[in-house]
């Protein structure tokens, strides 16, 4: 590949052809300000549309400004990023955008982490010279999981390229002209109302306010200080990954310890762990996989493959609306949030002698998707949910600071049981390709009664948007799929369409799996962070002594005492559900 | 219990439900059919289905949307950023007054106001009857003429805002 | 209709117009501008008053034809004759009585009528 | 016949509006149509190319970027396809040549797509043409229908092997979609906002494949340059622009028209030998050149020899040519405030500085036009203005200022009084505006009291009459009404 050179601020350096003027300032360390670009680039995520002109730089021989986002570099390029020039386009740029920005910092759920924020700190501002200009005005959109509030909006449009290119769920789009555009569903309905799958991936790479999570913290708060109710809490597994990030704790530590005693100081009567449920899924869907691959395997012709795991609810709904022919193929499985919910709700409340009631279940969830999850009518008996609430990693961590705890020093403490307990299994659940290896894990051993020598399903891990192997199970080959991002798994639902033969496919909604929900500390474009989570929950795994699910002990008790075997009656009526076909709109 | 709301600030622009004969959606159906592809047609659709059924309402837009395998917030944002496209009926007698700068120096703005008043209605709404609408267009190249009001394909040229009143009174 | 498959067809197709052309060369020719703005400033109205002036006198030595923009906007609708053996002539500000004017007077009697615009361009011809 | 000093104008581009039926291919073939496309067939591309850059045509649209060196990229990208694109969105108000060639005489747009198109190795073209022009669209229609029925377009032309056809996809009401990047987003179906170049559409287009676009004028000169040759075209013109160009005049005009005239013609030339000057015996003040995207010329610039480079350097641009021209009793401010508003209403609103730049430009304008303004607002006016030039995404976003910045400059008195006077001038600014009756002059007609529609007028007949301040709308009635010149504006 040829190579160019590049002079920044007097710096010079080499960058391959194709690479932009901010390439190279990032390989000198000269920092250029940046709004509108994203660029993850092992997820293919790239939106670098120039739209918001923060990255101007004066490029010699050139008579305007240029965006260095989206400016390729040439060979001998003369690049200047701190002249008072540039500083004077970066600061007009700056105060227009406040000009159309409401000044409620304060009461902002972005605040501390908004990149506008930063910059106006960043630059100075001390005073908007355009204020008392008309300001755009929008209806605040307040979905279960997200709240779209577009006055907030400064049109960089990561959310559409999100929502369009990389998820391929249509919501977004760029609508009206001029002064009055802004990035809406059709008809600038409320997203509720939409194909919308509330994956929350438009929330994690919104630098400011303007779309943000359905904070739930306070009901979690008034759950906790009413004395009539049981509050009982579980985590997902991602959300050890990454929670440590929002309380000052470096990337890449694991503080599943930490978090355990963080609940408990914030009073749940009981602190559990969705992993404990992951471990339960495998039991059904594998179960239900063995099933159906036997009965196929014999010419059943109703038994369909490929099974498709259903434990990420973003990707339900996504089926729900863009392959209603298909609703018969995922498996009827529960997610490990739903679950959980169930079996407390039943199981655990008999063992406490309450009612359901009186129970509250909250969890804990990487994903905003889970807090649409909950609220599904079917997931409510007699109108009382199975999940009363849901927070997401970021609500936690601010829950955690709201209630003074001192997260860094606290000790590691332990789950509660029964329904604490998992094994390596479960914690991969949070990232790509972890639900079907550790249902191969258990599979395998039920499939063929020997000993699976090694656990680490390679081919099934890693960023490749779509990966596919096959797999060893006793006597059968069988073909998997993995999909993460939506967009990737609807190309490889159109490949199942089409008659590519698969056994099984695992789908996640979100870009590498839950360690990147949209529930998850911000990362700000950083891709390093993803990978760093990912690291953490690989590693609990491989540190656990049980590594498969069905060799959870507490599991193991839950269907002596109380299910029977995975597929029965009341497996079915607890932990399965059904699918219903939805409009696109 | 977690539950969407919808805080109705502002004006909800979903477009009013519409009532349209089947036969004019088989006009549009037959028009994307014969397109070689369909990719990168979506503007040209909107054209068609635009002139088969004198506006876009929601219905329509979500008929382009299915037909041509696109998102209809994309279809939406299309329709939405292009001026000639609308998503109201227009009236029965459109006016559409030139505000081209040839006619802006020649008092186009003066004449706006005159239909505005008379009408009682604002730029890009119908009278109640249905009867007339009033639009601003960029400039029909008849600067010789300016300002020019068209109502329907009839055109008034060097109008004043004292000459409103009767070009309303030949319709 | 054959198609024009080289250059010495185009030719020979050019040719055969050319003397289409010149054998009407003892005919008026009346050209009415018919762009956009010149029909919203009644071009139409002028072509049909013509017309029918010719059909009521009986002329059958006047041809018709439309063209586009004539770049006279102050002075539409437009108009240009051309008598035989004798320049052409743009006349402007032609409504229904001019037209009828022109016919009645300047075509069949050749007599000069108000309202001609001078050529003040020099024009390319390839 | 006209005596040959009037004769100003020369016609190239429009060498044949007016003169044949454009539905008639015969006549275009009479006057040696397609002649041009058989002759570049006999050439090679790179020949072709040469020929246009040689003639010196630059970009008759807006930019005037050279076509040659245009083309000439375009053909040494290597692609499966190319496509060439005729810009017929003419969106500039006040500008309307690109209807009258198109009306006019289609096939000469035609011959030149095609040769273009082997130029630099298209076989497919388009036109994107204005929906508001139903007229064009039609014999634009059947311009290529006759050529493909003819065999002039399609397969094997005049049996040279090369192929050519030709679609129309239809603009929908976007001034930006005249940007080159932002008319092949809507080419492409999608929203009209433009994308950051480069890499510039020559380089990769229309479904990411190389693609020229060129406005309808620009090829309107290219069979004439073929046919008649590089030199002879480039003996037209001034030292850096070539050939000639149309303007649309109109405004406060007398002769309002299209005109030809060679590049380097002074303004004075254009505005008072054929243009007639202003009607009514009222005073020249200024013309608009360039459009929204242009800036104001005055009497200073009366004797400046149209061409890109002189325009620019006084602020202004030649863009697509219209040229509306202003008298004594226009508005600079308003002018500025008229065009700002004209851009904030079509700027597509990706980008920071146009998006709401655009707005706050319009309303530091309004302000002043109201009486509010102060000398900060000034300040701050032509700062923003610099930063958006300055910022902007595309060239619709960054020659918006144009118009404020050359108002500013040539017009800085008008803006100090609004400023500092409180006083328009011109006396359109309402906000600033007083009726009265000069009691000399009255002669207590009573005509005024009787158009007067909220009866701030009083008198007694044959006594002079007196306005009431408080009362009055500023609506003009009065004024012009009034016989004997005796309410005034102050």
């Amino acid at each position: 590949m040829s190579m160019l050179t590049v002079t920044i601020d007097g710096k010079i350096t080499t960058v391959p052809a194709g690479s932009t003027i901010l390439d190279a300032a990032k390989k000198l360390d000269v920092d250029i300000p940046t709004l509108c670009y994203l660029n993850l680039e092992d997820l293919r995520i790239n939106n670098k549309g120039a739209s918001c002109r923060i990255c101007v730089v004066e490029v010699e021989g050139r008579r305007n400004l240029a965006p260095a986002c989206a400016t390729p570099a040439s060979d001998n390029m003369v690049v200047k990023t701190n002249t008072l020039r540039v500083l004077n386009a970066r600061k007009t740029v700056l105060e227009l955008l406040l000009s159309d920005h409401p000044k409620d910092c304060l009461v902002c759920a972005k605040s501390g982490e908004c990149e506008l924020q930063n910059l106006a700190e960043k630059f100075g501002i001390r005073e908007s010279p355009y204020d008392g200009g008309e300001m755009s005005h929008y209806r605040k959109d307040i979905s279960t999981s997200i709240i779209r509030d577009m006055d907030k909006c400064i049109m960089c449009r990561r959310c559409e390229t999100m929502c369009n290119d990389v998820q391929t769920c249509g919501v977004l789009s760029g609508v009206n002209r001029g002064f009055s555009a802004v990035v809406a569903p059709a008809f600038e309905m409320n997203l509720a109302d939409t194909v919308c799958t509330n994956c929350g991936q438009c929330v994690a790479v919104c630098p400011v306010g303007a779309l943000v999570e359905h904070d739930h913290t306070w009901e979690v708060v008034d759950a906790l200080a009413n004395p009539d109710k049981v509050v009982i809490v579980q985590t997902a597994p991602a959300v050890r990954s990454a929670l440590g990030e929002d309380l000052g704790i470096a990337p890449g530590t694991s503080v599943t310890g930490k978090m355990a005693a963080a609940l408990r100081r914030l009073g749940f009567d009981h602190v559990f762990d969705t992993d404990f449920a992951a471990d339960l899924t495998i039991m059904e869907e594998g179960s239900e996989f063995l099933d159906r691959l036997t009965r196929h395997l014999n010419g059943d012709q109703t038994a369909k493959l490929p099974i498709l795991t259903s434990c990420c609810p973003g990707w339900v709904k996504f089926f729900e609306h863009n392959f209603p022919d298909m609703l018969d193929v995922p498996s009827t499985a529960k997610s490990p949030q739903q679950m959980f919910g169930a079996i407390a709700k039943s199981y655990y409340a008999e063992i406490l002698g309450i009612p359901r009631e009186k129970l509250v279940v909250v969890s804990v969830m990487p994903c905003l998707a889970k807090k649409y999850e909950c609220a599904r009518p079917e997931f409510a008996v007699d109108g009382n949910p199975d999940v009363d609430i849901v927070i997401s990693t970021r609500e936690l961590a601010r829950l955690i600071k709201r209630m003074n705890i001192d997260f860094a020093g606290l000790p590691d403490e332990d789950f509660d049981n029964p329904l604490g307990e998992s094994t390596g299994a479960a914690p991969i659940f949070g990232v790509t390709g972890g639900v079907i290896e550790a249902a191969l894990r258990t599979a395998y051993e039920l499939a063929t009664g020997e000993t699976l020598q090694k656990l680490e399903f390679e081919d099934l891990r890693g960023m490749d948007g779509v990966k596919v192997a096959t797999v060893q199970v006793g006597p059968h080959a069988l073909r998997i799929g993995v999909a993460h991002g939506l967009g990737n798994a609807r190309k490889l639902l159109e490949r199942v369409r089409a008659g590519e033969a698969f056994h099984a496919i695992e789908v996640m909604a979100c870009p590498g799996g839950c360690i990147g929900g949209g529930g998850q500390p911000y990362h700000h474009g950083d891709i390093e962070l993803l990978k760093l989570r990912t690291k953490v929950l690989y590693d609990e795994d491989a540190g656990k002594p049980l590594r498969k699910s069905h060799q959870n002990p507490y599991i193991i008790e839950l269907y002596e005492k109380f299910l029977g075997k995975p597929l029965s009656e009341k497996s079915h009526h607890l932990l399965h559900t059904h699918y219903f076909k939805r409009q696109r709109l | 219990m977690q539950t969407s709301t919808c805080q109705m600030v502002g004006e909800c622009r979903m477009p009013e439900h519409a009532v349209l004969p089947q036969p004019l959606y088989r006009e549009v159906v037959q028009f994307i059919e014969a397109l070689p592809q369909k990719e990168g047609h979506l503007v040209t659709v909107l054209h068609k289905a635009q002139s088969v059924f004198g506006y876009l309402p929601i219905e329509v837009q979500q008929f382009v949307a299915d037909h041509m395998e696109v998102p209809l917030a994309q279809v939406y944002g299309v329709v939405s950023f292009y001026t000639f496209f609308t998503m109201v009926p227009k009236g029965k007698h459109p006016i559409s007054i030139c505000m081209g700068t040839a006619c802006f120096v020649k008092g186009a703005d003066k004449v706006v106001h005159a239909f505005k008043e008379q009408l009682k209605i604002d730029i890009g709404d119908v009278t109640p009857d249905g009867k007339f609408s009033i639009d601003t267009l960029r400039c029909v190249g008849g600067c010789a003429l300016a300002p020019i009001v068209m109502v329907g394909d009839k055109v008034y040229g060097n109008v004043t805002p004292g000459q409103v009143k009767k070009i309303l009174a030949d319709f | 209709m054959s198609t024009i498959a080289s250059l010495d067809a185009l030719r020979a197709k050019r040719e055969e117009i050319l003397a289409r052309q010149k054998a009407r060369a003892n005919k008026v020719l009346i050209n009415v501008s018919l762009a956009t703005c010149s029909i919203a400033a009644g071009g139409k109205v002028a072509l049909e008053a013509m017309q029918d002036e010719v059909a009521v006198n009986g002329l059958t030595n006047v041809d018709f034809m439309q063209s586009g923009c004539m770049t006279f906007c102050f002075a539409e609708p437009t108009v240009e004759i051309t008598l035989p053996g004798k320049e052409p002539v743009v006349f402007g500000g032609v409504d229904e009585a001019k037209a009828r004017e022109l016919v009645t007077e300047y075509v069949m009697n050749g007599e000069p009528v108000e309202g001609i615009i001078p050529v003040t361009y020099q024009r390319v011809i390839l | 016949m006209a005596a040959t000093t009037q004769i100003k104008q020369l016609r190239i581009a429009t060498r044949n509006c007016g003169f044949i039926d454009p539905e008639s291919l015969d006549d275009y073939i009479a006057l040696r149509g397609y002649e041009a496309l058989a002759k570049v067939l006999t050439m090679t591309p790179a020949e072709v190319v040469e020929v246009i850059k040689t003639s010196g045509l630059r970009g008759r649209g807006g930019g005037g970027f050279p076509t040659g060196v245009k083309w000439g990229i375009a053909l040494s990208n290597k692609a499966d396809q190319k496509y060439m694109v005729c810009n017929a969105d003419e969106g500039d108000p006040g500008a309307f040549m690109d209807r009258a060639v198109l009306e006019g005489d289609p096939h000469s747009v035609v011959e030149a797509m095609a040769i273009g198109g082997y130029a630099i190795g298209a076989t497919l073209g388009a036109v994107y043409i204005r929906a508001e022009y139903p007229l064009a669209i039609k014999r634009l229609r059947l311009a290529i229908d006759d050529a493909r029925a003819m065999g002039l377009l399609g397969k094997n032309i005049f049996g040279s092997g090369f192929d050519f056809d030709i679609e129309i996809k239809y603009g929908a009401g976007a001034f930006v979609c005249g940007e080159e990047t932002a008319l092949i987003r809507s080419m492409e179906g999608h929203r009209g906002e433009p994308v950051s170049k480069p890499p510039f559409p020559a380089q990769s287009g229309y479904w990411n494949k190389p693609t020229i676009v060129n406005n309808v004028e620009t090829f309107a000169n290219i069979p004439a340059i073929i046919l008649k040759g590089a030199d002879w075209f480039s003996s037209i013109g001034t030292a850096t622009s070539k050939g000639t160009k149309v303007f649309a005049l109109a405004g406060k005009i007398v002769n309002v028209g299209l005109v030809e005239v060679p590049m380097g013609t002074p303004l004075r030339e254009v505005i008072f030998d054929i243009g007639g000057g202003c009607p009514d015996g009222k005073e020249f003040k200024a013309v608009q050149t360039g459009g929204p995207s242009g800036g104001a010329l005055a009497h200073k610039d009366l004797d400046v020899a149209i061409d890109y480079e002189s325009l620019i350097a006084r602020k202004s641009m030649m863009g697509s040519g219209g040229m509306v021209v202003m008298d004594e009793d226009d508005c600079m401010v308003s002018v500025a405030k008229f065009f700002l508003d004209f851009t904030m209403d079509e700027t597509c609103g990706k980008c920071t500085p146009c998006r709401i730049g655009s707005k706050r430009l319009y309303e530091i304008l309004d302000k002043i036009t109201k009486g509010h303004g102060t000398h900060a607002d000034l300040a701050r006016l032509k700062s923003l203005c610099e930063a958006i030039k300055d910022t902007a995404l595309c060239g619709l976003g960054q020659t918006m200022p144009n118009p404020i910045l050359s108002t500013m400059d040539t017009f800085a008195g008008e803006y100090e009084a609004h400023v500092t006077q409180k006083k328009c001038p011109a006396h359109v600014c309402t906000a600033m505006l007083t009726y009265t009756i000069d009691a000399a002059k009255c002669t207590g007609c009573t005509l005024c009291t009787k158009v007067c529609p909220v009866d701030c007028i009083t008198g007694t007949k044959k006594q002079p009459h007196v306005i009431d301040a408080s009362k009055c709308i500023k609506c003009g009635a009065c004024y012009d009404k009034c016989k004997f010149d005796s309410v005034i504006k102050l």
